[in-house]
C-alpha cells in the first residue's frame, strides 16, 4: 500500500471520527443547553403554537400568515365602513 | 480596409474557435436545459452553464487578466470572470457569504427538539469519506492522477453542499472545481431520484411505515444560544471549520435573535441573490476544456455519485441501528436526509414514507438529520482542510 | 495655533478653488436640476452630477489615490471615487451588471413577433457611423484632438444606450468619459424633443396614420430560447460584443426561463439600483475641468446631437423602405424607435402617431425595433472594439 | 484623404455592415426558431391571453395583476367568513 | 497518522487557544448578549460581537493576509474579515455608503422648521473637543499613550455617531478602530440611560414643561435645495468634512428628490443593510487582545462615557441660554437630542418632557437638534481630520 | 505645558469654533434659502398636511398609509364584484 492510500485510510479514519466526536458533543452539549434553558428560564406563555409535524413546507405558510393577518384587517375594516355607509 | 475585414474575421469565434470550446458551450447549454427544463437547482447551474459559455467563446476575454504597466497603469481591463473568480471564488467570500445566508434561511427547530438525529448527519458523512478512498484508490492505481487534495475536494461533493464543494475545492484543488461544482449541485438536484432506490433496497415496509412522536416545541432561546455553542464548539475544536460555520452560525443568528430582522432578509435575500448570480458565472469560468474535457472528470462524476449513494445508505442504515436501541420510534429513511441537501431530501424522506403509510409525515423529523448534514459536512471539510492543508 | 488656523484656512475650499472647479461644480449642479426638475434621466444624471460636485471640491480627495509603502502597508487610504472609478467603470464592471439588469427588464415579445423591425434596430444605428466620420473631420482638419478610437467612443452616442457608451467608453477614449456619458444620457432624455421634428419632417400625414396589425401572441419557448440564440450567434460571428450582449442575454434569459425568479428580481432591482448609485459618481469623477473644460467637450456634445438625429432618420426612412415592399403595413414612426433608448423612444413613436390618428397606438409596436436597437448598437461597439482596439 | 479619415470610413463601412448582417442573420435564425417551436413544441394551452398592442405600460399592469389575485383570495375569503358568522 | 492526529490536535482551539484570546471571545459574546438581551444598538453590536469571536478563533484565519508567488498567483487565500477590513474599512467605503444610507433615512424638515435648533447641534459638539483635552490630559501625564490623533478619534465617540466615529478612527487611529467603535455604539445604546439624570439635575421643572410652538410646515423644494446647500458650505469651507457630509447630503438628496424613488429605496435598505452586515464584522477583527485588552481601551471608555455626558449638558445649557434670548419658548431638553443618537436621543427629550407635563411631545422638536448633531459632528470629524492629519 | 496639551486645547478651540461658525453659518443659509423659496416659488397648494408634530413616528405611519390605499381600492372592487353577482 503506498504512501496515498494510507494518507486516504488516515484521512477517512480521522475524519469520520471527528465527525462522530464533534457531533456527538454537540448532541451533548445541546440536550444540556435545553434541559437549562428550560428549566431556568422557561418560556413566559408557550401558548398553542401550531404544530411542528405538519406537512406543509415551513417557508411557505410562515409567509402566508405573516401576510394574512394585515390584509385580514384592512378588509375587516372595508367591510365595517362598507356597511356604516 | 481589407486587412481589417481580414482581421475581423480572425476575431469572430467561427474562425478561432477551438474543438474544446465548441464542446464546452454545449456543455454549458446542457447545463442551461437541466435548469429550465428539468428544474435541476436553477439558482446555480443556470448562471454556471451561461457562465461556462461565455468562458469558452474564443476572444470574448471573459478571464482575460488585466495588464498594467510598469507605472501600474492599467493598459487593458480584466474580463468579468477574471474579476469576479479572483475576488470572490479564489478568496473563498461567495461560500463564504452564501453559507451566512443559507444560515439566516435555516430553522435548527426540529433538530433541537430531537439532537440524536445529529448522529444521522454525522452517518451521511461517510460517503464523503469512502469516495475519497475511491479517489485515492483510482488515484493510487495511477487510472487517473488525483492527489489526496484531490481526493479530498472529490469526496466533499458527497456532502451534498454546494458552498462548502465550492470552498473546499477552491482549497484544494482549484484546477477542479468546475467538475466538482457540477457535480455537487447536479447530484442534489438528482437527489429525488438516486435516493429512493436505495432507501427502499435497505428497509422493510414495516420500517418505512414507522411513525414518529410529533416534536416538542422548541423555544426561542434555545434557538438563539444554538449557534453560538455551535460557534465555540468548534472554536475549541476545529477551527478550520470555523470560516464556513462560524459565517452559517452568524446567518442563523441573525435569524433567530429577532433584533436584526433587516439585517437577516437582506441576508436571505438581495445579498444572497447577488453573490449566487456572481458564483455560478465564477463557478462557470471554470468549464474550460483543458479543465474539463479529461478523464478525471468522468472521475469526479462517477464518484459524486458513488459519494451520495453510499452516503444516504450511511445515513439509513445508522437510523435502522438507532432505531433499535432508541425508546422513541425511528423510522430509518430519515437516515437518508443526513446527506444534507436541503430541504430536497428530507422531501424525499415524507414522500418515501407517504408511500408506505399515507398517514406518515415525516418532513419535520427528516429537516433535524437534514440540517445536522450541513453541520456535519462542514465538519468534515475542516477535518479536510486541517489534514491536507496543515 | 495661528499656523494652524492658517491651515485650517488654506484648507477650505475658498482658498484652494480654482476657476475650473468652480465651473464644474456649476455644472455638476445643472446636471441636478436637469435630472430633479426637467426629469432627464435622473437615475443616472443625478448620481453623475453629485459625483461631479464632490470631485470638484479641493482638498477633498475624492479622487485621492491610496499610497502604500514599501511594505505593502496602507499609508493614507484613497477617495471614494477613486475606489469607484478603478474598480467599477475602469474594469468594466458596473455597465456589464447594469446590462445584466437591462435585460432582466426587457421583454423581446413584441420584438419577436415581428422579427423584420431588427431591420429598423440595424437602420438606425446609422447615426453611430455617421458621428464617427464627423469627429474622424474634426480630427482630420485638425479642429479637434480627436483619434479614431476617440471618433468611436464619441460615435457611439448615437446609439442611444448609457451603458453601452460608457463601457465603450471606458476602453477606447478614458478621457473622454465623463462628456460621453453626459451626453449620451442628456440626449436620451432629450429624445421627447429632438425626434419628433425629424418624424414629421420626414413622413407624411398618411404615414404616420397608418394602423399595423394586432402582434401575434409569442410563447414562453421562444422568448426562453431567443437570448441563448443571439448569445450563440454573437459567440460565433462577434465575440467583441459578447461581454455586452451575453450579459444583457443572461439578465433576460434569467426573466423568462421562470425558474430563478429570485435571481431575476434582485438583478432588477437591489442590484442595478446599488450598481447604479456607484456608476453615476464614477462616471461623475471624470468631470475634473482638465477633461470637460476644453473645445473637445462642446465637440462631443455637438456631435452626439448629430448621432442622435441621425439615427432617427436612418430609422425612419429604412422604416419607410421597408414600407414599399413589405406584404404588411408598416408605420414608419417605429423606425424612430431604432435608436433604442428604450421606452422613451416607442413612446415617442406613440405619441407622434396619436397625432396623426387618434386610434393608432404604435407602442408594442414600437417595441420591436426599439429593443432591436439595443442589439444594434451594442453590435455596433463590438465592432468598433474589434476594428479600433484589435 | 488621410490615414485618420479612411480609417474612419473603413469603420463605417464595416460596421453598418456588419450591424446589417448580423441582425439580418438574428431575423432568420429568429423566424426559423419560433417556426421550429411553434411547429414542433406548441405551447399546451394559448388560452386567451391579454393582447399584446395594448396601449398602457406593461409593466404597471403586471404588478398590478401580480399582487391583484393574492389579495382578492384573501377577500373572497375575508367575505365568506364574515357571511357565515 | 499518528503525526496527523497530533496535527489535528495541534490545530485545536484548545491547543492553541491564549488567553487574551479568550478573555476577546468572551467580550464578543457579552456584545452579542448586549445586543440581544439589552437590545444595545443590535444592528451593529451583533456583527461586531460575532466578528470579535470570529478573529479570536486561533487557527481559524479570519484576518489571514492572502499569500501570492512571485509570480502574483494566489498561494494561500486571505480571511473573510482580512478582505473586508482591508478592503472596506481601511479604505472608508463602507462608513460613508452608511452615510449615504442614514442620509437617504434622514428627515430634515423639523430642522429646516426651526433652523435656530442648528446651534444646538453645534453647542453638543463641546463632549467631542472636552473629550479630546482628556485624553490628551491622560497622554501627557503618562498615564496613557494617547497621540493628538488618539486623542482626536476618541473624542469623535462624544459625537454619537458610529460611523463618523469609524471613519475618523479609520483614518487617525487606527489600532484604536475597535475600542472606540464598540464605545460609540454602547454609549449611544445608553442614551436612555445617560442622557435623563444630566438633563433633569440642569432644568427646573418649569424648563421641562415649556411647550413649543407647532413646527410651521416645510416645503418639498426647502428639503430638496437643503442638502445642495449644505455640499456647497461643506466644499468652500471645510473641504475634509466632505467625505461623510457629501455622501450624507446625496443621500437626502435622493429621498427627497422625488425622482430616484427606487435609488433612494436600495440605499437606505438593501445597500445600507448589506454594508452594516460587513461593518460590523470588519470592526469586530479590531477586538483583538493586543489591541483591546490594555489600560488604553478603559480610558477610551471612560472618556467616551464623559464624552457624552458633557455633549448632554453643553446642549441643554445652550437651550437654557437661548430659551432666555428667543422670542419663542424653547425647552432645554431638546437641547439634549443634539448629540445625534438619532432618533434615540430625540426620544429621550421627549420622555423626560412628557414626565414633567403630560400633554408636551417634544418628538419633533428635538429632532431638529438630532440631526443637527450629525452634521455638527461630521464638520467637528472634518476639523479633526485638517488639523491632526494635515 | 507640553506640546501634545497646547495642540490639543489648540484643537478644541479651533473645533468648537469651526462648528459654531460653519452650523451658524448654515442657519443664516437655510433661513434665507426658505424665504427665498417661500418668495419666489411658494408650494402650489398647500393643502392640509398632518401636523408635522404629531408625537408617532413618521415612518410606521407612512407605511401604513402608503398600503392602505392599494388594498382598500382592491377590497372596494372586490367587495362590488360581490355584490353584483
Ligand atoms: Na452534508
Ligand atoms: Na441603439
Ligand atoms: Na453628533
Amino acid at each position: 500500500m503506498n504512501n496515498l492510500m494510507s494518507d486516504g485510510f488516515g484521512l477517512m479514519l480521522l475524519g469520520m471520527g471527528f465527525v462522530f466526536t464533534f457531533l456527538c458533543l454537540l448532541i451533548v452539549s445541546t440536550t444540556y443547553m435545553s434541559k437549562l434553558i428550560n428549566r431556568y428560564f422557561p418560556e413566559a406563555a408557550p401558548v398553542a403554537k401550531k404544530p411542528m409535524a405538519a406537512p406543509t413546507a415551513g417557508a411557505s405558510s410562515a409567509s402566508a400568515s405573516a401576510t394574512d393577518p394585515k390584509i385580514a384587517a384592512a378588509i375587516t375594516a372595508a367591510i365595517h365602513q362598507h356597511r356604516n355607509r | 480596409m481589407e486587412q481589417k475585414l481580414l482581421n475581423l474575421y480572425h476575431d469572430t469565434g467561427i474562425y478561432q474557435l477551438e474543438f474544446g470550446q465548441a464542446i464546452m458551450i454545449v456543455v454549458g447549454l446542457l447545463l442551461i436545459f437541466l435548469a429550465i427544463k428539468k428544474g435541476f437547482e436553477p439558482l446555480l447551474l443556470l448562471p454556471i452553464g451561461i457562465g461556462a459559455v461565455l468562458v469558452n467563446i474564443p476572444g470574448a476575454g471573459f478571464m482575460a487578466a488585466p495588464v498594467y504597466d510598469a507605472a501600474g497603469h492599467m493598459v487593458s481591463p480584466g474580463g468579468l470572470q477574471y474579476y469576479i473568480y479572483h475576488g470572490g471564488i479564489e478568496t473563498g467570500l461567495f461560500p463564504l457569504i452564501i453559507f451566512m445566508g443559507v444560515g439566516a434561511m435555516t430553522d435548527f427547530g426540529p433538530m433541537l427538539a430531537n439532537p440524536k438525529t445529529l448522529l444521522l448527519g454525522a452517518a451521511a458523512q461517510f460517503g464523503i469519506f469512502a469516495t475519497v478512498i475511491g479517489a485515492v484508490l483510482l488515484g493510487a492505481a495511477g487510472i487517473m492522477d488525483f492527489t489526496l487534495a484531490d481526493a479530498a475536494a472529490i469526496g466533499i461533493i458527497g456532502g451534498a453542499d454546494g458552498p462548502t464543494a465550492i470552498f473546499v475545492a477552491s482549497r484544494l484543488a482549484p484546477e477542479l472545481l468546475g467538475a466538482i461544482a457540477v457535480a455537487a449541485y447536479s447530484y442534489m438536484a438528482l437527489v429525488p431520484l438516486i435516493q429512493p432506490p436505495i432507501m427502499r433496497a435497505l428497509t422493510t415496509h414495516e420500517e418505512r411505515s414507522i411513525k414518529m412522536e410529533q416534536l416538542r416545541h422548541v423555544t426561542k432561546a434555545e434557538k438563539i444560544i444554538f449557534p453560538i455553542v455551535v460557534t465555540i464548539l468548534v472554536a475549541m475544536f476545529l477551527p478550520s471549520a470555523a470560516p464556513l460555520l462560524g459565517m452559517f452560525c452568524f446567518g442563523n443568528l441573525m435569524r433567530e435573535c429577532g433584533v436584526v430582522d433587516r439585517l437577516s432578509d437582506t441576508a436571505q435575500n438581495a445579498l444572497i441573490n447577488i453573490v449566487t448570480i456572481f458564483l455560478g458565472l465564477g463557478v462557470g469560468s471554470k468549464l474550460s476544456s483543458e479543465a474539463f474535457l479529461n478523464i478525471e472528470t468522468l472521475g469526479i462524476l462517477s464518484l459524486g455519485l458513488v459519494a451520495f449513494s453510499i452516503g444516504t445508505a450511511a445515513g439509513v442504515l445508522m437510523a435502522k441501528t438507532m432505531n433499535k436501541f432508541s425508546s422513541t420510534p425511528i423510522n430509518p429513511l430519515i437516515g437518508a436526509a443526513g446527506v444534507s441537501a436541503v430541504p430536497m431530501a428530507a422531501r424525499v424522506a415524507n414522500k418515501v414514507g407517504l408511500e408506505a403509510n399515507k398517514q406518515n409525515f415525516l418532513l419535520m423529523h427528516a429537516m433535524g438529520p437534514n440540517v445536522a448534514g450541513v453541520i456535519g459536512s462542514a465538519v468534515a471539510a475542516g477535518v479536510m482542510l486541517s489534514y491536507v492543508g496543515g
